[in-house]
């Protein structure tokens, strides 16, 4: 399985989903009407490093992580 | 040497911590700059998520540039709220020459600004905002759109 | 805003005083920079000379550049002599936003070491002898040559 | 009279002059050969604002100032 987490501003909790890669998620996001916006702005780090592929091949304990706009300071 | 506190920074004891604690390194110049919550559109503060362990990788690899160059980076950074006035925000570059240091502290600001993994929220009438409009979409962001 | 010492600066002090001051004038950003005794050379130390009328001349046209962006600079510099790891220079820019304190900051320190009337000797073996090689000749000099 | 003095390093003691304008002063200078590298290296304040013409005039009661290299910090 692999654990996806919403950080910041995102109010979703995360999921735990039998997927092999990105593309599969981006799937299953795209179907959520909650998440089409965050979708556009929002980067993606597997096992804490920012991933730039949707090639990205995920194993079983992974985790993904959805960073939407940041602002620190 | 990435500080987080909870709520604002102490600006005062944090600067003379970290120029103490450099004192006897021999670097030429110390540049922090410091953040403060200025008052805007009637907001009452701001308050922050933090996600660290990308936070630590980032601020890692900084460290790891500034080395090269013979600098070091201190930052600190408030977790949750900080009110009008208070701070919530200190980056600094000890360096041995003046160049370097300024060049990295404006590097260093710039870069925090557009991908540290930190979020702002304006506190307005007892409600916590996700300042949108204020923020940066990290590069390579829309992967999954 | 311009302060000068007798010896090395206060450097926590001078830090905390002046972001107190201004802990009320919603700036953004507050950078200050610090200039400190290198060990190069076998120096003890440096000692410096001030020409005060132009030196507040040439800071006071800073302030007043400053002004015009809604910025302030505050700096700090020692008389006499100043030894290892001790500070002799702090200039700090006070802004709402975080570009003008970066750039303006840079430009400061840049014509500060180019143009104000303070020079430099070092310390070594009991000497204090002029620091002509790391010095740098006023724009116009050789006027009467 | 105008009143020369010379900053910092060069070690001279002020000068008490009767001239109207810096091509006077240089001309005294340059015969004095302890100035020579000063002058060359030096800019020229008339009441403590920088000058950048040796046309300069000058009148009783004013105050030259040599400026030699500068390093503060």
């Amino acid at each position: 399985m692999v654990k996806v987490e919403f950080l910041g501003p995102i109010q979703k909790e995360p999921l735990e989903l039998d997927i092999t890669n990105l593309n599969e998620l981006a799937t299953i996001l795209q179907d959520d009407p909650q998440m089409k916006e965050w979708l556009e702005n929002s980067a993606v780090a597997v096992n804490d490093t920012l991933v730039s592929s949707r090639d990205f091949a995920l194993k079983d304990g992974d985790k993904v992580a959805l960073l939407p706009p940041v602002c620190g300071g | 040497m990435l500080y987080l506190y909870d709520g604002s920074l102490d600006v005062p004891t944090i600067l003379k911590d970290w120029y103490e604690s450099e004192a006897n390194s021999n670097y030429g110049a110390y540049i922090p700059f410091v953040g403060t919550v200025r008052s805007e559109d009637e907001i009452d503060g701001l308050s922050f998520d933090i996600y660290e362990p990308i936070l630590n990788k980032w601020f890692n690899d900084w460290q790891d540039k500034a080395k090269e160059k013979g600098a070091v980076i201190k930052m600190a950074h408030s977790r949750g709220d900080v009110m009008l006035h208070e701070s919530s925000y200190i980056a600094a570059v000890f360096s041995p020459k003046r160049r370097v240091a300024l060049e990295f502290i404006d590097e260093f600001v710039e870069d925090f600004k557009a991908s540290a993994p930190i979020w702002k929220y304006d506190l307005k009438d007892g409600q916590r905002v996700y300042a949108l409009d204020r923020s940066t979409a990290i590069k390579g962001s829309g992967l999954l759109s």
